[in-house]
């Protein structure tokens, strides 16, 4: 499996998604299939999914506590402690974890390798590398925004922070754009960087030959599964419009439990809830658990405290051991003629010997 | 489970921040809205364009209204069926939807739109 | 033995992989000589009990694998599943961001692309896809899956014993993913058939018998610290008593036997001996063992359960002999051992009492319940309190560099207490370029049982980011003197250095710490531990 | 415009419908080329380069009339256009005001003209010039010169409130809204806004004089020039300069008439009959 | 490297937070200028433009003075200021960030702000000079922060970044040249309308901020390990005497041209500046404070034993930045809208929220400055420790 292979199979598999809807939906008309029996299927999924997922892992113990030291542990109050890379106790603990989710700190530390040789003389030097850690940040933020956005049609009344962001994120008033009816409805900045997120994370596993090699069709896939979201949503809201207040009606008759498909919403609407349901019922099966999984790192969510404070292993079990016995017993003689202290006189070892 | 209580704890925060619709919604009437024709919109029938494409596009037909006629002078629009209509918001739309509340608001409001035409364009006086 | 390249030569590495390839996962490894380790003797496994002991080669094609050796595999794999969730869940979450890639040395100083940290555990988590996940059976390779066959095995094997489980990918992980947990649990698996290699089977079965990896005897043990003791009595006119296995004692001393028998290990050796008899008059009551002769815990690159049967030896003297509490030596994976397994492991040691500073009566709180101090921190705090005279004008000849070890560095977080104690005991000190050291440090590249004849050029290309680093401080400052709280640096530094930069040498800090140590009644000393003139003093006489 | 006709782009939306992709085919409405039509207004939509000529002797006989002068053409304008009172003179918003000869000419008066010349009240709009300085240095094209009839036009919808074109104004003739019209003191705007078929202003954007393009397409004249009729002064003239045979270029051949600071070349097209 | 301006002293924190502190104040103040037009500033319809586009014009300049350490060590290979051009390139980018921010709060309609680039119009001075100033941003980044990089990794920066160096010289002439432009093509304004106000821009800025670069490296040396030279300051201090007798010969030119002249419209903003036109003269005192300075650091910086002296050339920098500062950050402006277009004359004085969304910028574009400044010394550090 080549890289080549991964981009095409998931690229097709995109597509099949795509293509999935646009013919259940165009010719065949089945609104209701795709309107509100896969919507509630991969709910559904996801959420099940998770839940068993997550369950799965707490079924594992963490039999030892080994959190990665990034700075210096507590030890003399005249040296000055790192409270968050090395966290002796829960506070600090919250901290590196809300430093860790919020800011994606391990990956802001990201540097490049540079391998240079002169005359055979090799040199390595590290470049700070921010364009991943921009990329996946700008990524995750822009989805969150665009996802409480989205409230906007899963709740009736809308709340005050849903309307508010909205405003700020369409901030940028670029209505009136050079191509007719663009720029309108207001653009949405999240909108663009999600988009140029997402591509620069697609174009890095392409470019960068290290990357090339370890990707697999699990990561193109979702990367083309979001870009697809992306694409057809800003389709939807800027060009191919669908009446968004029957989208509203179907979205929030889901969440009331009384669905309705209403007649007359684009199809292109019913392609971009079709990726969706996909990337949420894919969710749990795939490396997107990594949104769970990061609360779950015992190296990150762990205080290094196991030199004042024990940490059990629920499995622990009794080992067999070499006993000073045992050792004395075989050394004992030379252990006498050295001068080392000894627990049995030098006929203990005769003793053992008969026995055997 | 191990850790059961933090790992259970952490999945109903987590899942309930994504299930928050489905609580926020609960019990509540969320009713679609229907917009209401004033009387000279019934008499007129038609509107500029079709009312499918007017329900989805109509800002589209505004921009485009706007701009061929700041920029370009061009006044009138011929409509499918060979209408011809001065290019207005005020004087035109509005003209016919004199209900803002009833009829303009209730989608806005529905979808949580709040466009700034409002900002200078005004919105004719509603009889109460 | 396979001839190790030129440095000229190992430094031709290129880090790119081919554009078009078939992909690693059908790419069967090759197993190049000078890169891996001989593999395990039988009777180092019998030993100690490990199962299917054989004599093989890794370079044979049959590795008289058990019949049902993938069920073996599969129940091991399920089994550790079950019982540490770091495993599964670093199974399940990497994203392959690609930020660990070019975070190891050994990909660093290889461009084996399977070094790369993320494909190092790609290599056990394409099987684990294939056979606990429904995609991976469903999808085969487009899931990311991949039948366990010999080839795989072996590729697993080649690459789980070039990992030092120093853990600096770990650090760059957005999700925290140890790559080196990965490798800990991938080595337990092919333990279960037998498979190791002899420089980790060898040291382990020699722990478990006399005490310490090199298997020196109790008798051998006492004779080199009296070695030690005349030696230290010619450069510094003083007769220091030894004191062995004596029960009462306050305090029982554990350090990696490198320190006993290997240069330059053997003048850090030589500083406790010299500390502690500085103390003696101040009330420290220390003794050393010969049962718990050794610190490092090699069982630790076995298996968790082979760590804990080393281990149990520390508490278990402990107990006998009746001390208060444990000193550990400067040891690199016994203080990852102690920090992060040896009270989950053997504790509680509740038949210990908390370190209390017999000289200071600073307390130990930071090490409440395993009841063990490194000596680093304890003589910190003796300088610190002023209680040692130090002359570090006798270290003038040294420009020194400190390495953080990785395991007291990124298992533990022990970064100031050294720094604190050269910059009291010498006047030159330098530090390697920040992405270098503390918490980013990199490993000598030998660490993890891998300091073996057989692999030297794996482990010059490990060592390469290191000693680049020393390079850049040497060249810069004209620093000679590498300084390290680990046994394995010490042991392995001096090669990684000859092949790299010559003209610097290898230290321990409390060498150092006797050099500059004053002690009253001492003749004048002209020569530091290892003999050699030290500048200036000569004159000093003849004023 | 960049790159995409308009027209062009509604096309490919209806081809997009054509697929099914939006909902109803939007194609159906929009035939090309129908959109093309436009309604033949009468011929006051056919100028080629419109001005003014204002007659200042009928102006200011009219102004003798009233007790505090005539301000019947300012009113009309900022009633029809929805101009908010500040009563502050640093905020006004001037569409078409009047102001001292000396302040109108500051170049024209002399030391020995009596008081009264040098105070008579001007009448003064945007001069729409040929040459427009603010269209040359608008970063967006928010004001632009209509090629079709000349009339320096500002796109309230584009404007940034950069202000450049104020600066590059020799005339005073561009108004900034300082504040949001609509929270113009009540007191001095009680039926704001006064005109409910023209719209506001946002705050933020400058505005001036639109030669009531929105009347000239109805083919109605300028609010200012009916409102004078009206009153029967007849002081403003309102014209296509590129017809030779029109009403101000009449005027123009019958009279002396001065410009505004003809120096600077932006070559006014508001003239003065003095 | 930037991990570099995430470690600091207390002092070093507690700047940034003073200055965190000043830009929240800004924000506020902005915040409400937002919602309540910019009637909150003391702009009115005859001086349209006031403080904001008044800092524009002067960080402009200290943007472009740059150039005054980047060229002699890049074109004159003169060495010593090898050590300091990184300085000089990291005060250039922090100055056109408050460039570019000073326009943004001008703004009637800052949400429409791509509409320039939406809307890219090749006749306005404006589109050009927000492509300058952002690609002169842009270049100076992307040189100082490689140069910086290969510093710290003891090897020589990339070739192409030399090509990036040739390009920003001529370039940084090109900002405030353009910056110039803006007034100096408009009709009807008098006190504008010269050709030499680029020449004029360009002299006051190659002293103002090279006399800025001098406060800022004798800073550097006060709080940190790293020592910009004493050479290096002294050759400084000769290009900020030179271009400041350039700065006052230049404006001595248009004062005689205007007073020979006699044209009114050329003789009335200078009069309203240092006198006070129509009973309006509240810049007089500030004006006639310029001049003082002016002489004051003229003199301190002839004198070659002044000169030398560090403290009292730091006098001399600081009384001439003020004296450049009040003529063009301050008069420039307001004097070329006075007299208006009617000849009459409408106080300006800027109201206490424009002042302190002014001070928000400052402080926004000293952060930038501080936060550069960190990196760059944490790497001389380095690399000289």
């Amino acid at each position: 499996m080549n890289f080549f292979l991964s981009i095409i199979f998931s690229f097709i598999a995109v597509m099949v998604v795509v293509l999935i809807p646009w013919i259940g939906v165009g010719a065949l008309d089945l609104r209701v299939l795709f309107g509100i029996v896969i919507p509630y299927a991969a709910m559904a999924t996801f959420f099940v999914g998770i839940i068993i997922r997550v369950i799965d892992w707490g079924r594992s113990p963490v039999p030892f506590r080994i959190p990665t030291t990034a700075g210096q542990e507590w030890s003399f109050p005249w040296i000055k402690r790192n409270r968050i890379d090395n966290p002796k106790g829960l506070g600090g603990v919250i901290v590196r974890m809300l430093f860790e989710v919020l800011t994606f700190r391990s990956l802001f530390r990201n540097t490049r390798l540079e391998y240079r040789r002169t005359q055979g003389v090799p040199k390595v030097d590290y470049e700070w590398e921010k364009w991943l850690w921009l990329a996946a940040i700008l990524f995750h933020y822009s989805f969150l925004v665009i996802f409480l956005r989205h409230f906007r049609f899963f709740t009736e009344p809308v709340p005050g922070f849903v309307t508010l962001l909205q405003n700020l994120d369409g901030f940028m008033q670029m209505g009136a754009a050079p191509f007719n009816g663009f720029g309108l409805p207001g653009v949405y900045l999240t909108d663009m960087l999600l988009m140029a997120a997402v591509t620069w994370l697609l174009l890095r596993r392409v470019l960068y030959s290290q990357m090339r090699y370890i990707s697999l069709p699990a990561d193109y896939f979702p990367l083309f599964l979001i870009l697809g979201l992306g694409f057809t949503g800003m389709l939807m809201r800027y060009l191919f419009r669908v009446d968004v207040t029957k989208v509203k009606e179907l979205a929030i008759g889901l969440f009331k439990f009384s669905p309705t498909a209403p007649e007359g919403i684009g199809v292109i609407f019913y392609i971009h809830l079709f990726i969706l349901c996909v990337l949420i019922a894919y969710f749990p099966f795939s490396k997107l658990m990594h949104l769970a999984g990061v609360f779950l790192s015992p190296t990150r969510n762990l205080a290094n405290n196991n030199r004042f404070v024990r940490h059990v292993n629920p499995w622990n079990y009794p080992v067999a051991t070499h006993t000073y016995e045992e050792y004395e017993d075989e050394f004992r003689d030379h252990m006498i003629e050295a001068g080392l202290p000894v627990e049995k006189g030098a006929d203990a070892t005769a003793e053992t010997e008969e026995k055997e | 489970m191990y850790d059961g209580g933090k790992i259970i704890i952490g999945l109903i925060i987590g899942l309930g921040l994504l299930l928050s619709p489905f609580f926020y919604n609960a019990g509540k009437a969320a009713k679609a809205p229907d917009p209401e024709l004033t009387q000279k919109a019934k008499e007129a029938k038609v509107c500029v364009a079709p009312t499918t494409y007017m329900r989805e596009s109509h800002f589209t037909l505004l921009d485009e209204w706007r701009h061929t006629v700041v920029r370009d002078g061009e006044r009138y629009y011929t409509s499918d069926d060979g209408k011809k209509y001065y290019k207005g918001l005020q004087t035109t739309c509005l003209d016919c939807h004199s209900n803002y509340s009833k009829f303009c608001e209730l989608c806005h409001n529905y979808v949580d739109v709040d466009p700034y035409c409002w900002d200078c364009h005004i919105l004719p006086e509603e009889k109460k | 033995m396979a001839d190790t390249p030129k440095p000229e030569e190992t430094a031709k590495i290129d880090h790119r992989a081919p554009l078009f390839e078939e992909g690693w996962m059908n790419k069967p490894a090759e197993l190049k000589p000078g890169i891996y380790c001989y593999g395990s003797k039988p009777k180092n496994l019998e030993y100690v009990g490990m199962p299917y002991p054989k004599e093989w080669n890794p370079t044979d094609e049959d590795w008289q694998l058990p019949e049902n050796w993938k069920e073996i595999i599969q129940e091991g794999f399920k089994d550790r599943l079950d019982r540490f969730r770091t495993l599964k869940l670093f199974m399940d979450i990497c994203v392959r961001c690609g930020a660990c890639a070019d975070k190891c040395h050994f990909f660093i100083g290889s461009g084996d692309p399977k070094n790369m940290p993320v494909l190092r555990a790609e290599l056990l988590r394409s099987v684990y896809r294939k056979n606990f996940t429904t995609g991976g059976k469903i999808l085969g390779p487009f899931g990311g899956g991949r039948e366990l066959t010999e080839e795989v095995l072996k590729e697993w094997w080649y690459y789980l014993y070039q990992c030092t489980e120093c853990r600096r990918c770990s650090l760059f992980c957005p999700y925290g993913i140890d790559t080196a947990e990965v490798t800990i649990l991938g080595r337990e698996l092919t333990n279960l058939l037998g498979l190791n290699t002899d420089w980790i089977a060898a040291p382990v079965a020699n722990c478990y018998r006399t005490g310490n990896h090199l298997g020196i005897q109790p008798h051998a043990y006492k004779d080199m610290l009296e070695f030690f003791t005349d030696e230290i009595e010619d450069i510094t006119g003083i007769r220091m008593e030894q004191d062995f296995n004596r029960k009462g004692a306050e305090i029982l001393f554990i350090t990696p036997s490198g320190d006993v028998f290997a240069d330059p290990g053997t003048y850090t050796a030589m500083g406790y001996m010299m500390l502690f008899h500085y103390l003696k008059s101040m009330g420290l009551d220390i003794t050393w063992s010969t049962y718990a002769s050794e610190g490092g815990n090699f069982g630790y690159f076995t298996s968790h359960e082979m760590a804990k049967r080393l281990n149990a030896k520390m508490y278990a003297e402990a107990k006998r002999l009746g001390v208060k509490w444990i000193l550990g030596g400067e040891c690199g994976h016994m203080w990852r051992v102690l920090n992060q397994y040896m009270d989950t492991f053997n504790g509680p040691a509740d038949f210990l009492e908390e370190p209390v500073s017999p000289i200071t009566g600073t307390k130990f709180e930071n090490a409440k319940t395993t009841k063990m101090t490194h000596i680093v921190e304890f003589t910190a705090d003796l300088i610190k309190h002023n209680k040692l005279k130090l002359d570090p004008s006798r270290n003038d000849h040294l420009k020194v560099t400190f390495h953080d070890s990785c395991n007291p560095a990124r298992g533990m977080g022990f970064f100031e207490e050294p720094r604190y104690v050269i910059k009291n005991v010498c006047n030159h000190f330098y530090e390697m370029p920040p992405e270098t050291i503390r918490e980013q440090t990199f490993c000598c590249g030998s660490g993890a049982g891998l300091n073996a004849g057989e692999d030297m050029e794996l482990r010059m290309r490990g060592g390469l980011p290191r000693a680049n680093a020393v390079r850049y401080v040497h060249e810069k400052h004209g620093v000679n003197m590498l300084s390290c709280i680990c046994a394995i640096d010490r042991a392995v530094f001096p090669d990684l250095m000859r092949y790299w930069v010559p003209e610097v040498d290898v230290t321990g800090v409390h060498e150092m710490v006797a050099n500059a140590l004053v002690f009253e009644g001492e003749k004048k000393r002209t020569t530091d531990l290892r003999g050699e003139p030290l500048p200036g003093m000569e004159d000093e006489e003849d004023v | 415009m960049m790159g995409v006709d308009r027209r062009e782009f509604l096309k490919i939306t209806g081809y997009a419908a054509l697929f099914g992709l939006g909902g109803k085919a939007a194609m159906d409405i929009f035939a090309p080329g129908e959109l093309e039509a436009s309604m033949q207004g009468p011929p006051l939509t056919e100028g080629k380069r419109w001005a003014m000529v204002i007659d200042m002797g009928k102006c200011l006989e009219q102004q003798a009339k009233g007790k505090d002068g005539c301000k019947a053409c300012t009113e009309a304008c900022h009633r029809v256009h929805n101009v908010p009172d500040w009563g502050n003179p640093k905020h006004a918003i001037k569409w078409i005001w009047q102001d001292k000869y000396e302040h109108a000419f500051p170049d024209q008066p002399n030391p020995f003209m009596t008081e009264s010349v040098r105070h008579q009240p001007v009448i003064l709009l945007c001069n729409h010039c040929f040459n427009p300085p603010c269209v040359r240095v608008c970063p967006t094209k928010a004001t632009f010169k209509r090629e079709s009839d000349g009339i320096v036009m500002m796109d309230m919808h584009r404007c940034i409130g950069c202000r450049f074109c104020m600066a590059a104004c020799p005339y005073g003739s561009r108004s900034f809204n300082w504040g949001n019209p609509r929270k113009a003191p009540k007191d001095l705007n009680p039926d704001y806004p006064t005109n409910r078929d023209y719209p506001e202003r946002s705050k933020g954007v400058v505005e001036k004089c639109n030669f009531c393009a929105e009347l000239i397409a109805k083919g109605e004249l300028p609010a200012c020039v009916q409102e004078c009729d009206k009153i029967g002064a007849h002081a403003l003239t309102f014209g296509d300069l590129n017809d030779p045979e029109s009403n101000v270029r009449t005027l123009l051949q019958e009279h002396y008439t001065i410009r505004r600071k003809p120096e600077l070349g932006t070559e006014p097209n508001i003239f003065y009959i003095i | 490297m930037l991990d570099r301006a995430l470690k600091g002293s207390q002092g070093y924190w507690g700047w940034l937070i003073f200055l965190l502190v000043l830009m929240g104040i800004g924000l506020g103040c902005w915040l409400y200028q937002f919602f309540e037009g910019l009637k909150i500033t003391g702009m009115s319809r005859d001086v349209s433009w006031g403080l904001y586009i008044g800092q524009l014009t002067y960080f402009v300049g200290v943007a472009a003075s740059g150039v005054m350490v980047v060229l002699p060590y890049y074109l004159h290979d003169y060495k010593a200021f090898g050590k300091i051009t990184i300085l000089g390139e990291f005060l250039a980018v922090s100055s056109i960030v408050m460039c570019l921010l000073f326009v943004f709060v001008d703004l009637g309609n800052p949400v429409r702000i791509m509409n320039v680039i939406l809307y890219p119009t090749p006749n306005s001075i404006l589109f050009w000079d927000m492509i300058v100033l952002n690609v002169y941003m842009l270049l100076n980044i992307i040189i100082g922060w490689n140069v910086l990089a290969a510093e710290r990794k003891g090897i020589h920066y990339q070739k192409w970044i030399k090509v990036l160096i040739y390009i920003s010289i001529p370039w940084a002439f090109s900002i405030h040249t353009v910056t110039a432009f803006l007034y100096a093509g408009l009709p009807g304004r008098h006190y504008w309308l010269t050709s030499i106000m680029a020449a004029r821009f360009l002299s006051s800025a190659f002293c103002a901020g090279p006399a800025l670069l001098i406060l800022l490296c004798l800073i550097v040396k006060r709080v940190t390990n790293f020592d910009p030279g004493k050479e290096q300051i002294r050759t400084l201090a000769g290009i900020v005497t030179y271009a400041m007798l350039i700065n006052v010969f230049f404006f001595l030119l248009e004062l005689f041209t205007a007073f020979y002249s006699q044209i009114p419209g050329h003789m009335h903003p200078i009069v309203f500046l240092f006198k006070g036109l129509e009973g309006v003269g509240n810049l007089a005192p500030w004006m006639w404070a310029a001049a003082v300075f002016a002489v004051l650091s003229l003199v301190l910086l002839v004198v070659p034993s002044t000169r030398r002296n560090e403290g009292t050339l730091a006098v001399a920098c600081a009384v001439l930045i003020a004296a450049t500062w009040i003529d063009k950050g301050l008069g420039l402006i307001v004097a070329g809208f006075t007299p208006n277009p009617f000849d009459t004359v409408t106080q300006y004085w800027p109201t206490t929220p424009e002042v302190l969304i002014t001070i928000g910028v400052l402080a926004t574009g000293f952060f930038v400055l501080t936060v550069l400044y960190k990196v760059a010394v944490s790497i001389k550090e380095e690399a000289a420790a």
